[in-house]
């Protein structure tokens, strides 16, 4: 973790409410995992106290990506940030995804969430590792990459109205995906919608593949010091943590048989 | 010109007023990848209690737009012999003062936590955090109550002969009370505010923000109200008193030295700027500079509250 | 779909429940300049006590960032004589209710301004400023105290047979209890909050911004403030109770509401946004539409504090 | 008063502290007259609660001119406000400069304080009443026109270190005036710094001039009912509103007789 102030060098709309950034932090950049995310500091914009965590969705050189979707103030704020201010940055934080001994990789996206798994789709690359990348989001309006982008990634894009990609929720797509292949050596690592991902997790354990998922939360100091970004994870029996993650600092990316989806649903809100 | 920016608390000297606040930044050292904490005045620990504590259910924290935030975080912490353990030896050559806050569901356990710790090394003072509820009086803030703040420090003063600052609590009628009630227990500083109790409600789905439906309101919005509850605690005791609410400036700073505190905390400030302490500290040296003050606590509580 | 936004306060009914608060809409049909007022379920007019009052020194306001601002206006008034003669013909058509604030310095004070109020018509509901500083009391707020509140509250009660709405001070330990004492003296329904206490320091000078030191704090900042008395309020009492703090949004409007606002006043924010009383009045009825509640009136108190 | 929403159809910058800007706002700018001011809400300004106080410095058609010095936050957010912006404004408030029964008008503005008077200077000139506006400022980079303007105003210019226009306090000239012409039908009108505006009245009250000075102060609503803006005016004996009278509504234009100086300092701060 290190605090770095760093120019924001591109930025591209990709739809009226989805943008991508390029922030110069060669710092961050160089110890940078994919499932990292950043927490940054969005000056002067109204009705923002509080840092915003951002995933780290790919790295070029000195160059982070961010793929952002605006929600409220902090992302609109963000999002009429100009070109070359110097934007003040502290990562890469949180628990990256874990691709040991794993020989074919799926990875299972729902919108924005979409973005930390374009950065693990290139570390995988850059591995070898075969890998295959379902990106779904509700409609074209939301797709949250340029269609040349998809191509040249060779991302299977589904669209819940079809708008764009194939039709359906992409669960329905990884599920096909496992009837046709051989399971041996596959893990699926998801980020998206909380009920996205709970279908993709039953998935999994329906064929016993292990699954990393990257969760979300509010955060205060996205560092663990504050233990605001806590989420139940099981009944807390016997959990000496009392049943608790930090998703700041145990995830964003956790081991999905840690995770009950039905109390983590309360944790969301 | 050189400016002395040391500061008193009773027996505890610090070489600059700045501290940071319980519960803004953990056990001490985390934020030591950062900055060179021996910059700092003092840490202060989040609150530390008899047992591990797993915290309050999710969501925890909110928000308030600009103004600052809500929190419910429930005291989430190892407990004191896991923080003996664990966190204390890394805290024994941090080069600034070291505070360790101490909370309880019961008297008696304020007075345990204490008895714990008093014979280890490695800190300086402790910080009474007498916000908890009192589990055996309708869950009503400790320090909301005179009587029971009495006997908890005069408890603590028989226990420790390190210092003692209670914590004051801002949602209460007469602040100046519950001060006066600490000094005569034998406290050797106040610190205040806590966070004051908030709420906020998601209008779609119609719930509260958090879980616990109210929580704690921290943050930049909250400098008036502390000020003014410094303000009085000043005009009713004699002890040193350290600031703290939304403070993240060296002006915010300076408005609570002026108005009468020896130091100060920052608190939610740590997320949004984790070196703003040392700006702070920067900031506080180039005031006296310009102004020729060769010692800071010359300016402590000099407020002209005269009317022309 | 047509909705209902009618609300009662007891007897009181208001064809919607936003209403002006006191101090901020000065004697009512100032704005009317600007606005059609009978749109409004409501105003409150300035607090009107017995003698005419010059008001505090200057300066008396400061602007506390985004957050709100700090007043010591002092009451500054032209009395009941001069209200009753020269204010009060004027609201008599104004098409909205017209409730009037009181305060005074002593007990007998409220009683007396009631007094003469009482015969006059024109007017719908006493709000009852108990935030003033009690001059017998060490200038302690009487609203800080349930025997001095409940004895003001049982005198009015015998001096008017309009409905009594006490205003409550948030500056208090324990809100329900002074909730208590009002329901017990016969109020019929009870507004909070009044401002928070508040202070600000100009470090240039050393002086405080205000010329009385301390003064009140108001405007967006106090929402969650407000929206934790109301509901610690709410689980005390079985009046109608108005919510006040901060709302300058229909949003923040319903979170008053879903907590157990019967109607809410907007204070600061019509020095803001004069109009955005009347942007509250079209969001209620455009939230009630989306939703198909036939009637604001079934929207109040309906938050979830469920843990799931 | 009413409120009105118009767009900002120019702004020039002056000096980097200084700019002028012109709101189309055909209805408030009907009703303006000379001394009187807007009450601006300066939308999305971070550290900003409350409108801001402006006077208006002109009228053209149905555009309102507005001379701006950048001080705190609202002033710069509004600097940094794009043309073509629409804007709410509530105006035109207080009570105007009055110049019935005035044979000579003697203008005197110290810096920013200048603002009301060119408008003064306009209506006055529109009655073709005899008009010398000595405008001030302590130097040339905070001198509030650009030099042409100046110049074509006929305006006596000076600044405190003869950096520009004569080199001294205003009311040195203003005393110069008087030594050397008729004081017949004199009226004086001020609005600057405090001190500025207090020896210009010493001045007149040495030559028993009429003067009015326009004072300021922090304003909460801006039209009377917050009572906020309140001033002392002398020692409160047997005046009915205890010496106190609210910029905002009572003025900002003062008969300068009204105002006890030493005593409205301390209503400053
Ligand atoms: C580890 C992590 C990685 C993230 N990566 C990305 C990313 O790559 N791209 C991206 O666009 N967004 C990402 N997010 C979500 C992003 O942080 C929020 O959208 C952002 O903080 C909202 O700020 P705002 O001021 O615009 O919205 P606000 O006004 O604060 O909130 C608007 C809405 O967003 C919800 N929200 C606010 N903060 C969060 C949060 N931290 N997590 C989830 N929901 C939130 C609120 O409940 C509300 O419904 C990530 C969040 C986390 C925790
Ligand atoms: C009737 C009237 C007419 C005015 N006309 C003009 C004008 O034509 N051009 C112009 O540039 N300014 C004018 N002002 C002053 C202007 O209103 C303030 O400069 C402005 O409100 C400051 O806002 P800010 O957010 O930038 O500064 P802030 O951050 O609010 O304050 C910065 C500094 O300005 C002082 N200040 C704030 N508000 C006022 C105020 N209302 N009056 C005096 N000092 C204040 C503060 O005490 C502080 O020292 C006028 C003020 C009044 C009352
Ligand atoms: C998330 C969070 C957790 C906190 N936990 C504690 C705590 O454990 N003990 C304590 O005494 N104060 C705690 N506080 C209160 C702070 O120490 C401080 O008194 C308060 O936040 C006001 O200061 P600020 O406005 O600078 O944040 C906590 C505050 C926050 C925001
Ligand atoms: C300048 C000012 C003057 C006020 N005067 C009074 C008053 O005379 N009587 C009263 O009961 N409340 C008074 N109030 C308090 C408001 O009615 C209201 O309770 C408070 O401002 C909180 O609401 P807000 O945040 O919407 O402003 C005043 C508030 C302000 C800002
Ligand atoms: S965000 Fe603070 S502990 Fe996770
Ligand atoms: S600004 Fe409100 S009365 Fe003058």
């Amino acid at each position: 973790m290190i605090q770095e102030c760093g120019a924001l060098r591109r930025k591209e709309v990709i739809h009226p409410e989805i943008f991508d950034l390029w922030l110069e932090c060669p710092e961050v950049a160089h110890q940078s995992h994919a499932g990292q995310y950043l927490h940054l500091l969005i000056k002067g914009a109204t009705g923002v106290t509080l840092r915003r965590p951002l995933s780290i969705a790919g790295i070029e050189g000195g160059l982070i990506r961010l793929l952002v979707r605006i929600v409220g103030e902090g992302t609109s704020a963000l999002a009429a940030v100009p070109v070359g201010t110097i934007m003040d940055v502290i990562g890469p934080l949180g628990i990256p995804f874990d691709y040991s001994k794993v020989s074919q990789a799926l990875l299972v996206g729902g919108g924005i969430g979409g973005a930390p798994l374009l950065f693990l789709q290139d570390e995988l690359i850059g591995k070898s590792i075969p890998t295959d990348y379902f990106l779904g989001a509700k409609t074209q309006d939301e797709y949250p990459l340029d269609p040349e982008e998809v191509e040249r990634r060779s991302i299977f894009a589904a669209t819940d109205d079809g708008t764009f990609g194939s039709a359906g929720f992409v669960s329905l797509q990884v599920n096909q995906w496992l009837q046709h292949h051989d399971h041996a050596g596959v893990r699926v690592y998801s980020c998206g919608p909380l009920l996205m991902m709970r279908e993709v997790d039953r998935i999994c354990r329906l064929y016993d593949l292990p699954h990393q998922a990257s969760l979300e939360n509010r955060m205060g100091c996205g560092i663990g010091v504050c233990q605001g970004c806590a989420v139940r994870v099981n009944d807390g029996k016997g959990d000496p943590r009392g049943g608790y993650r930090l998703v700041c600092k145990d995830g964003p990316v956790f081991d999905a048989m840690e995770i009950e989806w039905a109390v983590l649903g309360e944790s969301y809100r | 010109m050189s400016v002395d920016l040391s500061v008193s608390l009773g027996s505890l000297k610090l070489k600059n007023p700045v501290l940071t606040a319980s519960g803004t930044f953990g056990y001490g050292t985390e934020y030591a990848e950062l900055y060179d904490l021996s910059r700092l005045g003092g840490v202060i620990v989040k609150t530390i209690t008899l047992k591990p504590r797993p915290g309050n259910p999710a969501p925890r924290i909110w928000e308030v737009g600009g103004h600052g935030m809500l929190n419910s975080i429930g005291l989430a912490n190892v407990g004191v012999e896991a923080f003996i353990a664990e966190k204390l030896p890394a805290l024994k050559n941090l080069g600034a003062a070291v505070i360790v806050n101490v909370a309880g569901s019961t008297i008696e356990e304020y007075w345990e936590v204490v008895e714990k710790l008093e014979p280890q090394p490695g800190f300086d003072a402790f910080e009474i955090n007498i916000s908890c509820p009192n589990v055996k009086d309708e869950g009503m803030a400790f320090g909301s109550n005179c009587a029971a703040t009495e006997q908890i420090v005069r408890g603590l003063r028989d226990r420790t002969r390190r210092p003692l600052i209670p914590k004051l609590t801002p949602n209460v009628t007469a602040i100046g009370e519950i001060a006066r009630a600490c000094e005569a227990a034998g406290a050797d500083a106040l610190s205040l505010i806590n966070t004051v109790v908030g709420m906020a409600v998601d209008v779609q789905t119609r719930r509260p923000r958090i879980a616990t439906v109210t929580g704690g309101y921290s943050g930049p919005a909250l400098k008036p109200i502390a000020l003014a509850k410094l303000y009085e605690v000043r005009k009713n005791v004699s002890l040193p008193l350290i600031g703290i609410g939304g403070i993240s400036s060296a002006t915010d700073a300076l408005e609570y030295i002026i108005t009468g505190a020896a130091a100060i905390e920052v608190g939610t400030a740590n997320y949004v700027q984790p070196k703003i302490t040392l700006e702070i500290i920067d900031g506080l040296k180039h005031y006296c500079e310009k102004r020729k003050i060769a010692r800071l606590a010359d300016l402590i509580g000099t407020l002209d509250t005269s009317i022309g």
